[in-house]
């Protein structure tokens, strides 16, 4: 399942809900990603966090079927945040229910690696130095790229 | 044909949304964005360094070779930095 | 942080706390695993979990430090009850917090794969048949494995 | 010595816990466990396959040939199945 919104989520609900009534699951793996805030020059009093309707839920989707694809999912979750968000608030979570530990643990990190570079999201930050837009990591493109060929 | 831009692509530019009528000989998206950057100052300067630039069509991400017809959703956007 | 107990946990609660005021944390992965029954001729009306109160504690104790001598982890927690589970309750809670995505999500795995080859648990099944006691698996081994030499 | 079982060596023996002396000659958790095979049908049923059985002297997992001393905590389990 799929949700885009500027609402904050209940992580334990939220599994709940994921597993409830299904007594075939043997394990439930999730991703929270949060705002943080390292201080110093660059503390982040804010982020701003933006996307492009329609695009984002129609690629989260793909991505979720995909991991379906991959492995014996028996429920999955994804909830995106957009908007304003403040240092420890909640961003993201992904959440991933299967029979067998192994495919829930790798399906988890599997759609956070893709939604990191295929869901069209953008963040900017509100500096001391005034706004700042993220800049995309490398190292985000080779956790991708592990999940391919 | 409508055209979006996001994050510090539509704050250069200074707009999120607009309609545009494609010119006659424009025929893919490398097409578009010479275009677009001839339109003026800020548009040149947000387009200046195309290797931060992704461009999507109808919502799927496509390369500069990927045709255009007039109906077509165009969104131009720096690399995403969601999760 | 380690505890082995009777009671249910709240995995909403547990995250929370985990990540409390420290916003350092960029992310938080999990695993919980919860009891299955898979039906048919084997279906399990209950599980039995025993331990070994002392040797628990202190191997749980070895693999969490083993995780942050790895990973740069902010906090982490296990979690794993005994006694008497019936279905889709929860057995076992393993969160990372850290600043960085992927030493939550490692870090977290590699938990879940120690906790299961050297936590001294066993668990017994109520079955139509009478108690049978579970077998270890191989793929548990397996999984342990990859993350040596 | 403590002797502590567990899971089903503990049910097939029929004990949890034990207080013996170790007796003379036996330096080791093998010659241990050859000892407590010869203690009794329901010792010698539950040891029959040692490749299944697991030792732990003073709560750290040991192979065969660890020495014991008279003070030691030795437990004997099946290999572990929580998580």
């Amino acid at each position: 399942m799929i949700r885009v919104q500027r609402e904050d989520f209940d992580i334990g609900a939220e599994l709940d809900r994921l597993a409830a009534g299904n007594h075939a699951i043997g394990g439930i793996a999730s991703f929270v990603g949060l705002v943080s805030d390292l201080g110093g020059p660059d503390r982040v009093a804010a982020l701003s966090l933006e996307h492009y309707p329609g695009m984002t839920e129609k690629k989260l989707a793909e991505i979720e079927l995909e991991a379906h694809r991959r492995w014996p999912l028996t429920a999955s979750l994804i909830i995106h945040r957009y908007g304003r968000l403040e240092p420890g608030e909640r961003i993201v979570l992904v959440a991933t229910a299967s029979p067998h530990r192994e495919a829930a643990l790798a399906a988890c990190h599997f759609l956070i690696d893709w939604l990191k570079t295929d869901a069209p999201f953008w963040k900017s930050e509100q500096t001391p130095a005034g706004e700042r837009w993220v800049e995309r990591r490398a190292e985000d493109d080779a956790a991708k790229a592990r999940w391919q060929g | 044909m409508k055209i979006l831009y996001f994050a510090w692509l539509r704050a250069r530019i200074g707009c999120a949304e607009e309609e545009v009528s494609l010119p006659a000989g424009i025929a893919d998206v490398g097409g578009l964005l010479d275009w677009l950057s001839s339109r003026g100052p800020r548009y040149a300067e947000a387009l200046r360094d195309l290797s931060v630039v992704r461009v999507a069509v109808n919502q799927e991400y496509v390369g500069r070779d990927h045709p255009l017809a007039d109906q077509d959703e165009v969104a131009v956007f720096p690399p995403v930095t969601g999760g």
